[in-house]
């Protein structure tokens, strides 16, 4: 399968589809809507299920072998603010905060990325360490803390424009978002429980966070295609500088998280995972904490090019790109 | 029945400013609130609440009028640079004036 | 099997008896509701499954067999209300912009009846045309537009009894509502995407798009009981010829129905659904475009026409009577 | 800090009127608007919002006199008569009175 | 257009004063309301909306002031002992004054 | 299987693990909420599912067989207020109101502790009475009745402290509510439904109420841990009495519901179950009741003692509990 044929049966795939769709109906104002519950259930349906798959695969396989390409997952998420916050401030020439704030995004993960990886795996008959919902739960924080802290060396104001709510509050707060967030919370909690539960307690559950799981990806990824399309619009406020970045970023990312994922022992298809994760840029979590501890900087941005730009980016090219890498890497 | 005059202060902001704003409405000394999620346009952009994290709130706190000029001077001063926000306050007549 | 036989199965099967407690609740007043978004996120699911499996099967069946009958279909949407208008101008004394009115919403077509009667049909063994999932969606709007334009022909001042904010923009609010209006955009749209990918892709959402649907759809319809059931009150406003009328239009127009699918060349099972298309009657669609472009028209009567008296009488009764005429159309 | 005395006006509308009604407000010159489905019950009935095509909206916007005046003059005379609907207006004060 | 003043009262009461409620303001002559779910806390505690028996009300009356002030003095002497819940009454100007 | 293996499993289960994951997210005050409409559609889910499967075993079982049990649970569950409400009066020295609120509360049932035990006696291979589903349902409402009457002749001011909206209109409530509640409605309806169905009606909706039903508990006592939790801080308020009540009590009733549905004929699947029912309390259906009824009683009372104390309680070690003690009364 060349890269080219895996790119056409991954935009052929219903996921793809129903988020294009999405976009669509966003783009030609149609008043289909996805009421906020709607969406919080399927997020947390969706983090429960791939989070209790994880637990379930690390039971099996043992700690032993996760340990260090967990390991090596977090240091790459908190390595990469590094390398792209000098690109956004002098290529991109954009203020200290903004590239920081950037940099927090591409560095921390988009689990519905990662999902969509999944999925594309089983598509195309690729085997793949169920484990790797655990990278996806530890690459979340890390390179958001190291984004904060880049953002206020940087640009102290950016710590208090205005006397803080609470002083130093915020930086807690991050820490305690990092921690305790909805998206940490559901993936590392229901990876904990299907840690306890194993295989026995996986056969209860699975009808319902297993089997069904492909629809409502497809489902979830029509209101994403929605959310994303209504942005669209702001692609005009971000310039062309973001829009590049947006796209070759994960080019860059994906290529290090395959490279980590074979040099920590992965297999073709956990590599190409980890390679997803990297190139992933996070849309949920990552804004909720730089809005509170790096207030100055301009959500329009962050927001954008992670969700309008590298999102979709990654869905329709980014993924099978780094199947193809493995593969040629593994060869 | 006696009827009290008070301030009912409303605030709409976006979602992320919930913890801070609570705290102050609780150490300016309001003795209750109510909060309900809105959608919203302004100079922030449309926040069109289809997304949690993307959403508005809208806090509604009936206080004395002192209480609400601190409330107002604060979130004039720490809030408004910082969160997607307006603040309007109106004259209201309440039963039990001492309830807030 | 009798039609009494037949009639006697619909109204035993989950589906017709959820709605018959649906109704019982609304009617005892409890304090049984469904909130909104579970209400939106049913109908979603409905509608992109129901789309989803009919663009599969018609990347089966090929565009050659579908042409005919899909042009017939909204050739028949259309030319619904120039019968059932005049019927109602005349018999009915109704105002212009009220018989209007209900026409369109008898000339649209009711995607949840179409799905009880797909449901009615498997329980029976009926084999059908999966495909058919297209001519609902063609027939939704044709009828909508001529029932507007007929309204303000009739009653110009229906088109501005005060000055229309935007003028003429309201027409073409009504176009845009008939093209990219939530229900034609989930039913066409998934349609395509059921098109795109084909068989393959079914394979991947089948266990959530079509293992649960009879379930989702007898739950659906417990919340359309009630829905219905708390417009029963309504039911001493509208009238004699109302009720008469949503009860005796359904068995002229199901008549009509399956004879044009028998014409055009569908099976038993295809010529059935063609008919209850052709009976039901739009009561999501129709009033929100009235709504806006005929401000005039009394709500109530169209909504309770359609969603209190057919929407039940079809789901009852109407089913059956049209299958047991295909079946003596085709003996 | 210094207040501005503003009108915030209020419009509970039936959902359909929700394109033409944020239509207005912004040719009228309002520079952002609140919004959230609510539940009613007025002279077109009973409005229970089990279905989103039958639910209502509050509308909520912060504006000068002078433009809550041509918006409530524009809403009686266009949209009284076509929508289920009521509106009312009342005395807020504001911060940063060049905002509105 | 001309404009009459009429009071909004607004009642923020937990989810099982519904039924009660509504009865008052028919019986009262109010000739609408509107309503929506809100989270609140209050002396009765935190009332998280996570369950709708659990959830708080906002019910929201357009009335004369002489039905606004029989409201205020049926809530303050048959309701609040009896459920959680504040009211407080604002001024407003309204179209079609013989509405309400 | 000793007592302890039983708990241990049943710790280990998916459903307990990931309420514990609720209650952890609620103490660490995580951001993670279930929007109540989520809540709402779970609920509908669980009670229809259960309804329907227990009307089709009693299709099947026939009437004749589960009368006697039945009548039984109905009178147990009416009785037990009798005994309890003198303890809460003389040992706890709560006022009548109070007392006769709590009274009421641990007669009546909760159906998702009921539901977490037919969970519980599946994965231990425990066969049990489908049926039973409708001691469920006849169980909710005696005790609230009777609570009700308790509280107003123990304290005759609870009735009027305020002349009551509506005079004597309460008391219609509450039986409106007993009959009509939403919960009642929806059990006793699915169960009717189900009836009505049998087998055959069952086989179409299976792979929604029946299959995925062990998952979606799991996904549902998720949020009722977090319900449970965010009324953890209420436990400080309530003393050392109540905390032993809500421990106790249970055991007590647990046996006796055990010891009355083997006299009735139950098999021992059945007697667990009908001790669980009357060894859970309700937290949904009789604060509903009472808080309209006995406005004077103290919700943080009775909410905390049903559903921060009993609840997980029962869900931890009721369950087992009762299991062990059938399993002993049968032997
Ligand atoms: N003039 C206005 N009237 C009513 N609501 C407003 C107005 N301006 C802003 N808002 C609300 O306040 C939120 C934050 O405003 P902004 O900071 O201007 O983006 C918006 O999303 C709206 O919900
Ligand atoms: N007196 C009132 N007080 C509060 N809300 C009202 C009042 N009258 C009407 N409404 C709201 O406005 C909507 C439309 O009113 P109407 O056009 O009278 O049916 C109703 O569904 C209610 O939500
Ligand atoms: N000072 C206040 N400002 C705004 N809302 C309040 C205030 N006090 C109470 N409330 C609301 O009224 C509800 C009932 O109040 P309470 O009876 O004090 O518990 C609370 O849950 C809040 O939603
Ligand atoms: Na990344
Ligand atoms: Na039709
Ligand atoms: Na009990």
């Amino acid at each position: 399968m060349t890269l080219l044929d895996a790119v056409q049966a991954n935009l052929l795939s219903p996921a793809v589809l129903f988020f294009a769709l999405g976009v669509f109906a966003a783009v030609v104002r149609s008043d289909l809507r996805f009421p906020e519950p709607l969406y919080a259930g399927l997020t947390i349906y969706l983090l429960v299920a791939i989070g209790f798959k994880g637990g379930v695969a690390l039971a099996e396989a043992g700690l032993a072998r996760v340990w260090l390409p967990a390991l090596a997952a977090m240091a790459l998420g908190a390595l990469i603010p590094f390398w792209t916050y000098p690109v956004l401030r002098r290529v991109g020439r954009l203020a200290a905060v903004d590239a920081a704030a950037i940099a927090a995004h591409y560095g921390s993960v988009s689990a519905v990325t990662f999902i969509a990886a999944t999925n594309y795996l089983q598509a195309v008959g690729q085997p793949y360490e169920s484990y790797a919902s655990a990278f996806l739960a530890v690459m979340e924080s890390p390179a958001i803390l190291v984004g904060v802290v880049l953002g206020r060396l940087a640009s102290p104001r950016a710590a208090g424009v205005a006397p803080s709510p609470g002083g130093d509050a915020s930086l807690r707060a991050v820490v305690h978002e990092a921690l305790c967030g909805r998206s940490v919370l559901l993936l590392v909690g229901s990876l904990v429980v299907g840690v306890l539960c194993g295989p026995a307690g996986m056969a209860k559950v699975e009808p319902f966070f297993v089997t069904p799981f492909q629809g409502v990806l497809a489902l979830f990824l029509l209101e994403m295609g929605l959310v994303a399309g209504r942005r669209l619009g702001d692609l005009r406020k971000v310039g062309a500088f973001l829009l590049a970045f947006g796209m070759l970023v994960p080019l860059v990312n994906g290529a290090l998280g395959v490279w980590v994922g074979q040099a920590t022992g992965l297999g073709l298809g956990g590599a190409t995972l980890l390679g997803v994760l990297a190139a992933s840029a996070s849309y949920i979590a990552a804004p909720a904490a730089i809005r509170v501890s790096l207030p100055d900087a301009n959500p329009t941005l962050y927001l954008t090019a992670s969700l309008a730009i590298t999102f979709p980016f990654n869905l329709t090219l980014g993924i099978p790109y780094c199947h193809a890498l493995a593969r040629w890497l593994y060869a | 029945m006696q009827t009290h005059a008070m301030k009912l202060l409303t605030i709409v902001c976006e979602a992320h400013a919930r913890g801070p704003v609570l705290d102050l409405l609780r150490s300016a000394g309001a003795h209750g609130w109510t909060l309900f999620p809105v959608e919203g346009e302004g100079a922030g952009g449309g926040r069109p609440a289809d997304i949690p994290e993307f959403t508005n709130l809208q806090i509604q706190v009936v206080v004395r009028a002192d209480v609400a000029d601190v409330l107002l001077d604060r979130l004039g001063a720490e809030f408004f640079p910082r969160y997607a926000m307006i603040a309007f306050a109106a004259d209201v007549q309440v039963l039990r004036g001492d309830k807030f």
